[in-house]
């Protein structure tokens, strides 16, 4: 085994643990660092790939490599937005509750 | 080839950290655990030979998020125990642990399965580089090959930022964003905060100049300029800018303005859209980097900076 | 004179390790915060500085010289303020 | 050279992830807001030597970079770990 499929492997893990954070934990936030491991899972997986890729003299495939600097910076403006709507929706409805039973929080443009 | 036991050292910790993320207790220590985590991907990074890429997720993946998420589990932490009671049945979390492990291992024999020899780019780019003037063949990707994907992120970026943006309630629209941070303005933080950024401006340039023949570039020296300016903001030296200002908001369109500004002079000249004229694509390219600059430092140091919340004129 | 700066090296990196471990038993031993904090800036200050030192004759180049004095500059100044600010956290959650 | 560089990296990464351990166990936040300055000089120094081993003087761009933002992490861990307790003024020193 080399070491581009030993990180292979490992983001497979990586995008496992954050697919069963993402369901499994009730908390938006937690949700979304859980979704954050998943996309980070992808992302090694996808660097591996490029580091299998490796000829003509480069260490790895430099198309991979050059998505993954532009995926790493939406990946970072994506989370910005989900945190500010999380925030806004605390503020307007008192709760960051997903559940359609939650009761619902006085609604209020402070 | 045998696995270097760092490799393996590092695997482990990335793979405990994950776990230790999605089952933490509470979650400030679930953030903890994944700006720990963000910062360790840099070292898989170059373990994996992307030096650009290791750079990129130091400055984002470890700094920005980091800082982001925990900003926002201070301000969640009322509403947590509320929803610890609405936690998933034990059937869903059989189910999920079920679902994940599924896509785990069918994600694991594809890997084992990929094709020999694998498939690569490297041997289309190198021969093209020559013709970019630059001598990163990332850079060369990112601004000759595929500079169309990366228009479309700079446009991603300012669409992302208007998002976060327009949440804000009508009567704060236009003010400043976030909290006004408090600090005494001769403790250590502000001591830090007049001597860090400095250093980190000259780094944050230096990576942005490096970036045409060794790893660096925009991102990453746009990232530590963003970061630095947070750290004024935390320590209280400056106030965030009012989102409303004609400069700012110049500031932040001026890379994608003047990204299809030089796509349409290619098409122009050279019949394609983003079509390098032969001779020319160096001083384009280096056009085009420098305008992105102010682009992505204003981007994401607002994007950390949430809604605009205070209204303008008090 | 090449075999005596590797030498060197090899002395000054294991003499990091050192610190790197007694910071880390100091991090898992020490009974509270502060003294685990005072575990931790050891690891930061002396671990990194002396495998600073030990790295300084294997880089080619002056740039490259530079820029590990540079890291140990940044990471000594950060700690340093980092942990009194850790600290100062510390005392005013205490009850007094 | 090389073999003994990567293997004092190896030894500081393993050095950080035991020192993780009394992250994880807490008790207080202060365990937990040293988290980032562990991972920073333990990660930087491993880098260090990584990017000796290899040759490849980029590395100690990443290490540049590392030291920087994990001082802006630590920073934001004592800011915001303090907001929620505080919520009106966070950093309120003795004079």
């Amino acid at each position: 085994m080399n070491v581009e499929t030993l990180f292979a492997l490992a983001a497979c893990a990586l995008i496992g643990i954050g697919l069963y954070g993402l369901i499994a934990q009730p908390h938006p936030l937690r949700k979304l660092v859980a979704f954050n491991i998943m996309g980070s899972g992808v992302f090694v997986l996808f660097g591996a790939l490029a580091k299998r890729g490796a000829s003509a003299g480069l260490a790895a495939d430099p198309v991979p490599q050059a998505l993954l600097i532009t995926a790493i910076v939406v990946a970072f403006a994506a989370t910005a937005v989900t945190v500010a709507l999380l925030l806004r929706l605390i503020e307007v409805a008192d709760s960051a509750s997903l559940s359609d039973k939650a009761p619902q929080g006085h609604r209020s443009e402070r | 080839m045998m696995v270097p036991v760092v490799s393996v050292v590092v695997v482990a910790l990335l793979l405990w950290l994950a776990v230790w993320t999605v089952v933490a207790r509470d979650a400030f220590l679930a953030v903890a655990a994944f700006v720990v985590y963000g910062l360790l991907l840099a070292l898989v990074w170059v373990r994996l030979a992307g030096v650009d890429v290791a750079l990129t997720e130091a400055a984002i993946g470890g700094g920005l998020t980091g800082a982001l998420l925990l900003g926002a589990v201070g301000r969640l932490r009322r509403t947590e125990a509320a929803t610890t009671s609405e936690g998933a049945s034990i059937a869903t979390r059989i189910l999920a642990a079920l679902l994940a492990l599924s896509v785990t291992a069918a994600l694991m024999v594809a890997v084992l399965m990929l094709p020999e020899p694998p498939p690569s780019l490297a041997p289309m780019v190198v021969p093209a580089m020559p013709a970019t003037g630059v001598g990163n063949p990332i850079t060369g990707v990112l601004l000759a090959f595929r500079a169309l994907d990366t228009l479309l992120e700079a446009i991603v970026l300012v669409i992302a930022l208007i998002g976060v943006w327009s949440i804000a309630p009508d009567r704060a629209w236009g003010g400043r964003p976030g909290l006004r941070y408090h600090a005494d303005p001769n403790g250590i933080l502000a001591y830090l905060a007049r001597v860090l950024p400095p250093l980190g401006i000259v780094i944050g340039i230096y990576l942005f100049w490096a970036g045409a023949d060794h790893p660096g570039g925009k991102f990453q020296g746009a990232t530590i300029l963003a970061a630095m300016w947070m750290l004024v903001q935390m320590a209280a030296l400056a106030d965030a800018p009012r989102t409303d200002a004609a400069s700012l908001r110049a500031g932040i369109v001026i890379g994608p303005l003047v990204f299809i500004a030089v796509g349409t002079l290619g098409l122009w000249t050279g019949g394609t859209f983003l079509g390098y004229p032969a001779g020319w694509a160096k001083p384009l390219i280096l056009t085009i980097e420098i305008a992105l600059l102010p682009t992505l430092v204003l981007v994401l140091a607002l994007l950390m900076n949430g809604p605009p919340s205070r209204r303008a004129v008090p | 004179m090449s075999l005596l700066l590797d030498i060197f090296s090899v002395v000054a990196i294991v003499a990091g390790g050192f610190f790197y471990l007694a910071g880390t038993v100091g991090l898992l031993r020490f009974p509270d915060a502060y003294t685990r904090l005072h575990a931790l800036t050891k690891a930061d200050n002396l671990g990194l500085a002396l495998v600073v030192i030990g790295l300084l004759p294997q880089v080619g180049s002056l740039l490259a010289g530079l820029k590990l004095l540079l890291v140990w500059l940044l990471v000594m100044l950060s700690s340093a303020a980092v942990s009194q600010l850790i600290a100062r956290s510390v005392r005013r959650q205490e009850p007094r | 050279m090389a073999d003994f560089m990567l293997s004092a990296g190896a030894f500081v990464v393993l050095m950080v992830a035991l020192g993780l351990l009394r992250v994880a166990r807490g008790p207080g936040r202060a365990e937990r807001m040293m988290a980032a300055q562990l991972l920073g000089s333990g990660a930087v120094g491993a880098l260090l030597l990584f990017g000796a081993a290899s040759g490849e003087s980029a590395v100690f761009d990443v290490a540049l970079t590392l030291a920087l933002l994990s001082a802006f992490a630590s920073i934001a861990f004592v800011k915001f770990a303090l907001r929620q307790d505080q919520p009106a003024n966070d950093e309120k020193t003795a004079k």
